[in-house]
């Protein structure tokens, strides 16, 4: 298995690249899975962060397998 | 067009739907409720809630619209949004209707209708799935102004 | 069936009309919306209200139902409840729609329907009219019990 | 001319009658429409009233011409 990351709407466009796949790892946080992928640029402000689609912060935990995105505020409706 | 139904204790039940083409929402509405057919006489509130596109954002003319969202995570938050406030309010039946994809002006966005013994308790719950709905629903809107350019909705208007 | 439409400034719209017959919401809805080319892009928000019969009141089981109203003074309440909220929130255009005669379980009472710009105005103008015309328009309604004795609704539900 | 009144809902079914026309008079208000028409029966409580088709209290004056109603709480919707 591994870490599936996902990137949306304008968050997608500025990267890039709609996804990536991390390896899993011991005490990986939301935060951690972001820095490993992008150690160069910090995490934007206002971006909303998932695991397993629900809304998680920063600390949570990732683990093998998990789905984890990341995306800026919602405007539907 | 992906559709969920949920059937649920106490009775309460809701169809949510994200469609990928557009849909014609008093026609949904209409079909619905004839298929309500065990509420019939119960329901004496209805409140309904329809979102379109306008023509004009933040001062610019708007040509057309591309609606993202986060296939799976949409489903759920929605769900919960409803759960939630039906948790709150006694209603029989709720339907919400997404559009996704590319939309022209005056296109419908969003259908949310309630249907409940009592008129409070419909105007609450459709409230409140709206208010959810935009906040916390994945969905993304970029716009096509009448010039070409295309932008990010940054933000849904307060309300 | 009988209607008044009024055209006032600044540019706000609305109908209202008394229903002798049985009417379809939905299809009024979808009719008068098509009706609405003038504001096409213009409204990001409709809020609508049905109110139906219930086969249920205070614990006893209703067969049919008679509306009353008071003709002339139901029409200018109307006009005057639903003006009061326009002037609070900027909307677009106003339908009511309202029956009397006789009714059945599951009949269509009422319709209030709003368009606006955007979703709190729809929202707010539409339950101030439907609490306004509960609380104000001259309409009382019978009930006929099922096993055959009348009485008159004393009080409206607060909500 | 005269004075129009009309009674509504259970008010009409408890007064037997509909309506009611009044000759014009001086000083005359809704309350005392209501005395002259049933002098040994009080206005039951919780009736409203409206001249010309507004709601209007007790002691509003009533003119020749006018259109004076009485009739319970109101329950549409």
């Amino acid at each position: 298995m591994a870490i599936h990351v996902n990137y949306f709407a304008s968050l997608r466009d500025r990267l890039g690249r709609s996804e990536d796949t991390l390896p899993a790892g011991e005490g990986l946080t939301v935060a951690t899975v972001w820095s490993r992928l992008w150690p160069d640029r910090p995490l934007p402000p206002m971006i909303l962060t998932a695991v397993n689609q629900e809304y998680r912060n920063l600390n949570h935990p990732v683990e093998d397998g998990d789905e984890v995105a990341f995306f800026p505020p919602v405007t539907g409706g | 067009m992906k559709s969920l139904s949920f059937h649920r204790s106490p009775g309460v039940e809701m169809k949510i739907e994200i469609c990928a083409a557009p849909f014609d929402p008093m026609q949904a509405l209409a079909t619905y409720q004839e298929s309500l057919t065990g509420l019939r006489g119960r329901y004496g509130a209805t409140a309904v809630f329809i979102g379109a596109m306008r023509d004009v954002n933040e001062g610019n003319s708007v040509q057309s619209m591309t609606l993202e969202h986060y296939p799976g995570m949409t489903e759920q938050q929605l769900q919960q949004i409803v759960t939630s406030a039906e948790q709150r309010w006694e209603v029989l039946e709720v339907l919400v209707m997404h559009r996704v994809g590319t939309l022209y002006p005056n296109d419908p966005i969003v259908l949310v209708a309630v249907w409940s013994a009592h008129r409070a308790a419909a105007f609450e719950v459709c409230r409140a799935i709206v208010e959810g709905l935009k906040s916390q629903a994945p969905f993304w809107k970029k716009e096509t102004l009448s010039d070409g350019a295309q932008r990010w909705v940054e933000k849904n208007t307060a309300g």
